[in-house]
C-alpha cells in the first residue's frame, strides 16, 4: 500500500474519513490532533532551525571577535538544505516540498540580516546584532522550538493515541492553540526586520535595559503574549483529555510515563505562565503608556534624567519572569524524560524499573518546581532567611531527579537491549542530562553560585540538559514515532551518522564552557572575553565550541535528508514495527480519523515486556487476558 | 448539576436571593468602614476580610463550588498554594534583604 | 580537588574569603565526580553486559537491589550538610557580619552604561551629597561639590584602588540598567540595581603584583598577541649581555620581535592587570567591554594614590 | 469514534469535558491576575509612601459598578436555573439583564477612566495609577469577553437549546461560571484600588 508518499498524503489519509472537508479544513485549519501536531512538529524543527542558524554566526563572532563574517557559508548551508529536500521532494506539491521552500526561506533571513551594512558593516556583527542573535537564540529555542516540539507535536499527536481518545477534549481549542502559536512566531521573526533589530536584551528581558530598548522589544512581548495564550489553550486541552478521555480500563498508574510527564508539563504551563503574561502586560505599559512598573526612580541613561515617574522596582520582573522560567525549564525536560523512559522499556524489553517511584517523583518535581525560582536571582541582594529557602528548595528539587535518573538507568538492568538509533539517542540522554543536572548543584548553593552566577558555566550547565538532554531525547522521539505516522521505518544507517556525529560536537561545544565558566568568563560577550585578562587562559577554547558547532549543523543534514526520504523510501513497516505494548501501536498505520477502529479496552500496566509464559516478549496493554 | 429536579432548583434559586443580599449588604459595609479611616493596617484587615467572605459567597453559591466534584477542590486547591507562594515569596524577599 | 578545579581552569582568588568558597566548589565537585563516575561505570557495564547479543531475553523483574536508595539517601544527606554547614553559613557571614566601617576602606560604586564610577569619601571619611541632577561628563557621580564633607571626595572611573589586608566595603548601585560588578579573582559578585544600593564587603589578602606573579606562565616567542596586555616577569638580555626587557615590561609585538631575534624560545610573562571589575549582567551594547581596572595596594602605594588624588583636587579649585 | 463526555458525565470524574476545562482556565486566570495583585503588595511595600485610593478615584462610581456586576452575576445564575427549570423565555430575560448589566458596568467605566483623562490623569503619573489602570483595564477587557460570549448564548447559539437542550445548559453554566469569575475578581479589586 503506498497511501504514504510523504506526511502530506499520509495526512491525507488519516484524514480520508472525512472526505467533504476540503484542502483548507484537512490540512491548513485542521481539528485533527494528528494534523495538528504535524504541524507544531513541523513549525517547531524550522524554528530550531533558525534559533540554531543564529547561534553558528554567533559562534563565528565569539571564534574570530571582530573578523568579517563570511556570509556565503552561512546563507549558502540553510540554502543548500533547502535545495537538498526539494530535490528529495522532487519538486511533487507535498510537505516534503514545502519545507524546502521554508528552508530556502530561512536562508533568505539569513542573507537579509547578514547584508544589512547598519548592523553588519563590512560584514562585522555589531554588538546590537550579537545581542539580538543571542536574545533571539534563546526565546526562539526554548519557546517556539522546543517547547511547541515536545508539547505541541509530540504531546498532540501521541497522547490522545496513549490513552486510547479518538482526538483531543477540544479540537477546536487545540487548532486555536496552534495558530496562536504561530501568530507569535511571525510576530517574533518580523521583529528582525524593525530598525534596531529584533529584541536584544537577553531571553530574560531584564527590565530596566528591555524598557528602554529598541522597538524589537516590543513585538517581542507581543509574541511572548501570543505563545503563552498558545501554551494556555493547549495545557487546558491535554489536562482534560488526559482526566476525561482515558479509555476503559486505563487507570492513572497504567498510564504510560510520556502521558504522566505530559500531564505535569501541562500543569507547569497552566499555572506558571499567567504570571509572565501579567509581567508581559506591565512591560508593555512601561514601553507604551510610559508606566513605571519596573522603572526606580532617579534613572540617568547616557547622561540624560528619564521622566517618568518612578517607584518602581526592576526586581519585580526577575521575580515575575523566573516564576515563569523555572516551571519552564522542567517543561523543557519533563517531555524529554517522557520520551526516553517509552524508549527505554522498549528496548530493554523489560519492564521500567519503579515506575511508581517516577510517577511519584515527577509530581514532586513539578510541585516543587514552582518555590526554587529565586535561585536565578542569588545576587540581587538576597538576604539570608530567603536565600535559605530558595537553596533548599534547589536542593530538595534536585533528589527527585535524582530518583527519576536512577530508576532510568536500574530499568536497564537485566534487559535485552537493542542498540537502534532512537535507543542510543535515548541512552546518551542519560549522561548528558546527568551532567547538565549536575552542575546545576553549584550553581544552586548560594556561596558557589557567587563565583559561577552568570558565567559560561551556568550556559554549560543548562546546555547540557536542553541540547544534548532535551534534543537529544526529541531525535529519540522522532525515530521511534516516525513509523507510526507514516508506516516505514527512518534509515538506520544515516540515524547512526547522526548520533554519533551529534553526540561528539555537543561535548566539544559545551565541556569547555565549564572551564571558562570557572575562569569566571561572563555570558552573553560579544567578543567571548577577549578584553580580559581572567579569561585570557580560556579564550583559544572559543576557536573549539564554534567547529565544534559547525561540524554539529553538518551532522544535521543527515538527519534531514534521513527523515525526508524515508517518507517516501523508508522500509514498510507494520501496525508496531517495535513490538511496543502501548495503545499508540493498536492503531492502523497512519491512525485514521479518530484514531481508533473500535474503542480500546486496557487490560494491564504500560511495560509489560518478557512476561514469564507469554508466547511474545511483549505483551500489549490491549491484549486481552486469555481465560 | 445537570440532572437536577426542578424543586431543587427552586430551592437553589431562593439561596441565590438571599446571597445576592448579603453580597448588597457587606458592599455597603466595606464602603462604610473606608470612610471610618482605620489604621492602614486595620483598613487592609478589614477590607480583605469582607473580601474575602463576599468572594466566598460568590464561589460558594453562584459557582456551586459548596457541592462542587473532588477533582475541581484538588485543581484550586494546587492553584491556592501557588497563589499564595506568588503573593508572598517576592515580597517577603524584600522585607528579608539587607538593608544597611 | 581545588587543584583539579584550578587545572580545569578555576582562577586564582586573592580574597580572605575566597578559599571558603573554593572549598565548597571542591566538595560539591567531588560529590558530582563520584556520582557522575559511579553511574558511568555502572552504565557502560550495563550495556556491555546485557547487549542483546549476549542476553536475548529480558528478565522481567530486572534488579531487586536497594542500593539505590542508599545512593538517594546518600545525596540528600550531603546536600544537607552543604547547606547547614556551608551554604548557609558562608552566606550569612557574606551579607550579614560586615566589618564595622571605621576599621574599613569604604567605597562607592555606581555603574552605568558602560563604566564603574568610584566614589571615595576622601580625608573627612564622610561622603559628599550627591544628587542625579548634578551628573555630568565630568561629574559621573553627581557630586555636589558645595557640600564641605564633598570638598575633599575622590571619583574616578574604571579605576577602582584599594589597601590590601583591610576589610573593604563597597556600597553598590547603577544610574542606569542592572550591572553586575564582579571580581572574579576576588570571589565577588553582586548585581548593581538602579533604585537600590546594596553593601558587600571582602578583605583582599592579595595585591595585584602578588597575583601576577602567581599566574606568570611560559610564552613561546612564537606565539602572536592578542587580547589583554602582557608584561615580561623577568629581566631579558640578549648575547651581547645588555637588557632588552626589564621586568615589568610592556610585551607588545616589537619587544616580542627582539626578544625572539635574541634567540630567546620561551620567556616569562603574565597579564598586565590581572584583577579587573568585569561586568557580569547584561547591560546593552557596551556590556562586553565594561570592563574597570581594579589594583590592590600595599597600604603604603594606597596612602600615597589617595593623597596624589587629593593634590588633583586642590590644583582643581585653584585653576 | 466521537468525543465521549461532551455532554454526559465521566462516572469516576463526575464532570463534563467543558466544565473542568473552564475550571482549568480559571485558575490559570488566578495566577494572572494573582501576578498583578503580587505585583500591588510587591509595590506598595517597597514605596515610601502610598496615596488612598479614595483620595484620587471616584468611589460612588465604583460602588455602583460593584453593584452594578454583583447583580449581574444574580441574573447570569438565575438564567442558568431557568433553563435548569426548562422556562427558555426566562433564560432570554436574565440573560438579556446580564448582557445589559455588563454594558453598564462598562460605560461606567468607560466615565470613570475619562474623568481621568480629562484632569490629565494617565497611567504614567505614578505607580497607584499605573496599577490601577493595569488592573482595571485587564478587568474589563475580561468583562468584554464575557459580554461577547453571553451575548452569543443569547442570540445565534441559544438555537443549541432545541437541539440539544442539555449541552446548552452546560454551556450556559460554563459561560456562568467564566462571568462569576470576573465578578469575583472585582470584589476584590474594589476594595483594594479604591478603599485603601
Ligand atoms: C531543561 C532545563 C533545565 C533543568 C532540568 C535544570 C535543572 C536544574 N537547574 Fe538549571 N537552568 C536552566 C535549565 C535547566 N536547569 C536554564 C535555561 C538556566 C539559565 C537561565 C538563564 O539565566 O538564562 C538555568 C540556570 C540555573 C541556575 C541559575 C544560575 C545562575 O544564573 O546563577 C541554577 C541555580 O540554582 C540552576 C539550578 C538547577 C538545578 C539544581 C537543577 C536540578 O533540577 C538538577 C537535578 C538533576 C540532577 C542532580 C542530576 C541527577 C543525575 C544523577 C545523580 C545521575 C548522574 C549519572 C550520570 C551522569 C551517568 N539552574
Ligand atoms: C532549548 C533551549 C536551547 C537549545 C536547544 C540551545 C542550543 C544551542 N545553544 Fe543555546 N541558549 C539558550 C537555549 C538553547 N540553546 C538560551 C536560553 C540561551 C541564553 C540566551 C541569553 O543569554 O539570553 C542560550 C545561549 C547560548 C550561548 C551563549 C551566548 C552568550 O552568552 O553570548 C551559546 C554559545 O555558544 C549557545 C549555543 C548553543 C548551541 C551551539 C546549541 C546547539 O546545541 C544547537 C543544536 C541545535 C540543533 C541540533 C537543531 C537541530 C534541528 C534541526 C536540524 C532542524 C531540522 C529541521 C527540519 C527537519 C524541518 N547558546
Ligand atoms: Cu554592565 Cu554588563
Ligand atoms: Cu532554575
Amino acid at each position: 500500500m503506498d497511501h504514504v508518499v510523504t506526511a502530506g498524503h499520509d495526512v491525507h489519509a488519516a484524514a480520508h474519513h472525512e472526505e467533504e472537508l476540503g484542502f483548507w479544513r484537512k490540512y491548513v485549519f485542521s481539528q485533527d490532533h494528528k494534523v495538528i501536531g504535524i504541524q507544531y512538529g513541523v513549525t517547531a524543527l524550522l524554528f530550531l532551525f533558525i534559533g540554531f542558524s543564529l547561534m553558528l554566526m554567533m559562534r563565528w563572532q565569539l571564534a574570530y571577535p571582530g573578523q568579517p563574517l563570511p556570509s556565503e557559508g552561512f546563507i549558502l548551508f540553510p540554502a543548500a538544505i533547502g535545495v537538498i529536500t526539494l530535490l528529495v521532494g522532487r519538486f511533487k506539491p507535498s510537505l516534503t516540498t514545502l519545507v524546502g521552500v521554508l528552508f530556502l526561506g530561512t536562508a533568505a533571513l539569513v542573507w537579509y540580516l547578514v547584508s544589512d551594512e547598519t548592523l553588519m558593516p563590512g560584514g562585522i556583527m555589531l554588538p546590537e546584532l550579537y545581542n539580538s542573535f543571542g536574545a533571539m537564540h534563546g526565546t526562539i529555542m526554548v519557546f517556539l522550538g522546543v517547547v511547541p516540539l515536545a508539547v505541541g507535536a509530540f504531546g498532540n499527536y501521541i497522547v490522545p493515541l496513549q490513552i486510547g481518545a479518538p482526538d483531543m477534549a477540544f479540537p477546536k481549542l487545540n487548532m486555536a492553540s496552534y495558530w496562536c502559536y504561530f501568530a507569535g512566531g511571525v510576530i517574533m521573526l518580523v521583529s528582525f526586520f524593525l530598525p534596531g533589530g529584533a529584541a536584544n536584551s537577553g531571553w530574560t528581558s531584564y527590565a530596566p535595559l528591555s524598557v528602554t530598548a529598541t522597538v524589537g522589544q516590543t513585538y517581542w512581548l507581543l509574541g511572548m503574549v501570543m505563545l503563552i495564550t498558545s501554551s494556555l489553550l493547549g495545557s487546558v486541552n491535554f489536562i482534560v483529555t488526559i482526566i476525561q478521555l482515558r479509555t476503559n480500563g486505563l487507570t492513572f498508574f497504567r498510564l504510560p510515563f510520556f502521558v504522566w510527564a505530559q500531564f505535569v508539563t501541562s500543569f507547569l504551563l497552566l499555572l506558571a505562565f499567567p504570571p509572565l503574561e501579567a509581567a508581559g502586560i506591565m512591560q508593555l505599559m512601561d514601553r507604551l503608556a510610559g508606566t513605571s512598573f519596573f522603572m526606580p526612580s532617579g534613572l540617568v541613561v547616557s547622561g540624560q534624567i528619564l521622566d517618568i515617574s518612578g517607584g518602581g522596582s526592576p526586581l519585580l520582573w526577575q521575580h515575575l519572569f523566573w516564576f515563569l522560567a523555572h516551571p519552564e525549564v522542567y517543561v523543557l525536560i519533563l517531555p524529554a524524560l517522557g520520551i526516553v523512559a517509552e524508549i527505554i522499556a522498549n528496548n530493554t524489553r523489560k519492564p521500567i524499573w519503579g515506575y511508581r517511584a517516577l510517577v511519584y517523583s515527577v509530581i514532586f518535581l513539578g510541585f516543587m518546581s514552582f518555590i526554587v525560582w529565586a535561585h536565578h536571582m542569588f545576587l540581587t541582594g538576597m538576604g539570608t532567611v530567603i536565600s535559605a529557602f530558595f537553596q533548599t528548595t534547589t536542593m530538595i528539587i534536585s533528589i527527585p531527579s535524582v530518583i527519576i535518573l536512577t530508576a532510568l538507568f536500574l530499568s536497564l538492568w537485566g534487559g535485552s537491549i537493542r542498540f537502534n538509533t532512537p535507543m542510543l539517542f535515548a541512552l546518551a540522554f542519560l549522561p548528558m542530562f546527568g551532567i547538565g543536572g549536575l552542575t546545576g548543584l553549584p550553581l544552586g548553593l548560594a556561596p558557589t553560585n557567587i563565583h559561577l552566577h552568570d558565567t559560561y558555566y551556568v550556559i554549560g550547565h543548562f546546555h547540557y540538559v536542553v541540547a544534548p538532554g532535551t534534543i537529544f531525547a526529541l531525535f529519540a522521539g522522532i525515530y521511534y514515532w516516525f513509523p507510526k505516522l507514516t508506516g516505514r521505518t527512518m534509515n538506520e544507517t544515516l540515524g547512526k551518522i547522526h548520533f554519533w556525529g551529534s553526540f561528539v560536537c555537543m561535548n566539544f561545544i559545551f565541556m569547555p564552557m565549564f572551564i571558562q565558566g570557572l575562569a569566571g568568563v561572563s555570558r552573553r560577550l560579544y567578543d567571548g572575553g577577549e578584553q580580559y585578562a581572567h579569561a585570557q587562559g580560556v579564550l583559544y577554547l572559543n576557536e573549539v565550541m564554534s567547529v565544534a558547532a559547525w561540524v554539529l549543523a553538518i551532522f544535521q543534514v543527515f538527519f534531514i535528508i534521513n527523515l525526508f526520504r524515508s517518507m517516501k523510501r523508508g522500509k514498510e513497516t507494520s501496525d508496531n514495527p517495535w513490538s511496543a505494548t502501548t495503545l499508540e501501536w493498536a492503531t492502523p498505520t497512519p491512525p485514521p480519523h479518530g484514531n481508533f477502529t473500535k474503542i480500546p479496552e486496557v487490560y494491564r500496566s504500560p511495560y509489560e515486556y518478557s512476561v514469564q509464559g507469554h508466547s511474545s516478549d511483549f505483551t500489549p496493554q490491549f491484549e486481552p487476558e486469555k481465560a | 448539576m445537570s440532572g437536577t429536579s426542578v424543586e431543587e432548583i427552586k430551592k437553589h434559586v431562593r439561596t441565590y436571593i438571599l446571597v445576592f443580599v448579603a453580597l448588597m449588604a457587606l458592599t455597603i459595609v466595606t464602603v462604610a468602614v473606608s470612610y471610618l479611616h482605620l489604621s492602614v493596617g486595620w483598613a487592609i484587615a478589614v477590607a480583605l476580610f469582607i473580601a474575602t467572605i463576599k468572594g466566598s459567597l460568590v464561589a460558594g453559591f453562584f459557582m456551586h463550588l459548596i457541592s462542587e466534584k473532588k477533582l475541581i477542590y484538588a485543581t484550586l486547591i494546587l492553584t491556592f498554594v501557588f497563589f499564595i507562594a506568588l503573593m508572598i515569596l517576592p515580597t517577603s524577599g524584600y522585607l528579608d534583604k539587607v538593608v544597611k | 580537588m581545588i587543584e583539579l578545579l584550578h587545572r580545569l581552569g578555576l582562577s586564582l582568588d586573592g580574597s580572605a574569603h575566597g578559599p571558603e568558597i573554593d572549598s565548597m566548589l571542591a566538595i560539591v565537585h567531588w560529590l558530582m565526580l563520584l556520582l557522575f563516575v559511579g553511574w558511568s561505570a555502572y552504565f557502560v557495564y550495563v550495556l556491555f553486559k546485557f547487549r542483546q547479543k549476549k542476553n536475548p531475553t529480558a528478565n522481567y523483574h530486572g534488579t531487586k537491589t536497594r542500593l539505590s536508595t542508599y545512593v538517594e539517601v546518600g545525596v540528600a544527606v550531603v546536600e544537607v550538610v552543604l547547606i547547614v554547614g556551608y551554604a548557609v553559613p558562608l552566606w550569612s557571614q557574606r551579607v550579614d557580619d560586615f566589618p564595622p566601617e571605621e576599621q574599613s576602606t569604604v567605597v562607592r560604586v555606581v555603574a552605568e552604561q558602560f563604566a564603574w564610577n568610584t566614589h571615595y569619601a576622601g580625608a573627612d571619611g564622610v561622603f559628599g551629597k550627591t544628587d542625579i541632577k548634578l551628573v555630568t561628563g565630568i561629574n559621573p557621580v553627581g557630586l555636589d561639590r558645595s557640600d564641605p564633607n564633598a570638598k575633599d571626595d575622590i571619583v574616578t572611573v574604571n579605576n577602582l584602588n584599594l589597601p590590601v589586608g583591610k576589610p573593604v566595603i563597597i556600597y553598590l548601585t547603577s544610574k542606569d540598567v542592572i550591572h553586575s560588578f564582579a571580581l572574579p579573582l576576588y570571589r565577588v559578585k553582586q548585581d548593581a540595581i538602579p533604585g537600590e544600593r546594596i553593601p558587600i564587603w571582602f578583605v583582599p589578602t592579595k595585591t595585584t603584583t602578588q597575583l601576577k606573579e602567581e599566574m606568570a606562565w611560559y610564552m613561546s616567542t612564537d606565539a602572536t598577541l592578542r587580547g589583554a596586555d602582557l608584561v615580561v616577569m623577568q629581566e631579558y638580555t640578549n648575547r651581547e649581555g645588555e637588557v632588552i626587557a626589564e621586568k615589568y615590561q610592556y610585551l607588545d609585538s616589537e619587544l616580542l620581535e627582539t626578544l625572539r631575534a635574541a634567540g630567546l624560545r620561551r620567556i616569562f610573562v603574565s597579564q598586565d592587570q590581572p584583577t579587573e571589575i568585569s561586568c557580569a549582567q547584561l547591560c546593552g551594547l557596551g556590556h562586553f567591554r565594561m570592563r574597570g581596572s581594579l589594583t590592590i595596594m600595599t597600604p603604603e602605594e594606597y596612602q600615597a594614590w589617595l593623597e596624589e588624588e587629593a593634590s588633583y583636587l586642590q590644583t582643581d579649585d585653584e585653576g | 469514534m466521537q468525543i465521549p463526555y461532551t455532554v454526559s458525565l465521566r462516572p469516576d470524574t463526575g464532570l463534563f469535558n467543558a466544565k473542568l476545562g473552564v475550571w482549568l482556565f480559571l485558575a490559570s486566570e488566578v495566577m494572572l491576575f494573582g501576578a498583578l495583585f503580587s505585583s500591588y503588595v510587591f509595590l506598595r511595600v517597597a514605596a515610601p509612601e502610598w496615596p488612598h485610593g479614595y483620595d484620587l478615584l471616584n468611589v460612588p462610581l465604583a460602588l455602583l459598578n460593584t453593584i452594578v456586576l454583583i447583580s449581574s452575576s444574580v441574573t447570569m445564575v438565575m438564567s442558568w436555573a431557568s433553563l435548569m427549570m426548562k422556562d427558555f423565555v426566562k433564560y432570554k430575560r436574565y440573560m438579556g439583564l446580564t448582557i445589559l448589566c455588563g454594558l453598564i458596568f462598562l460605560v461606567v467605566k468607560a466615565f470613570e477612566y475619562g474623568e481621568k483623562f480629562a484632569v490629565g490623569i494617565t497611567p504614567a503619573d505614578s505607580t497607584f495609577m499605573a496599577i490601577y489602570f493595569t488592573l482595571t483595564g485587564l478587568h474589563g477587557l475580561h468583562v468584554v469577553g464575557g459580554i461577547i460570549v453571553n451575548t452569543y448564548f443569547w442570540g445565534p447559539g441559544s438555537k443549541m437549546w432545541k437541539r440539544e437542550p442539555e449541552r446548552f445548559t452546560n454551556r450556559v453554566e460554563v459561560a456562568g461560571l467564566y462571568w462569576h469569575f470576573v465578578d469575583l475578581v472585582w470584589i476584590f479589586l474594589f476594595p483594594v484600588l479604591y478603599l485603601l
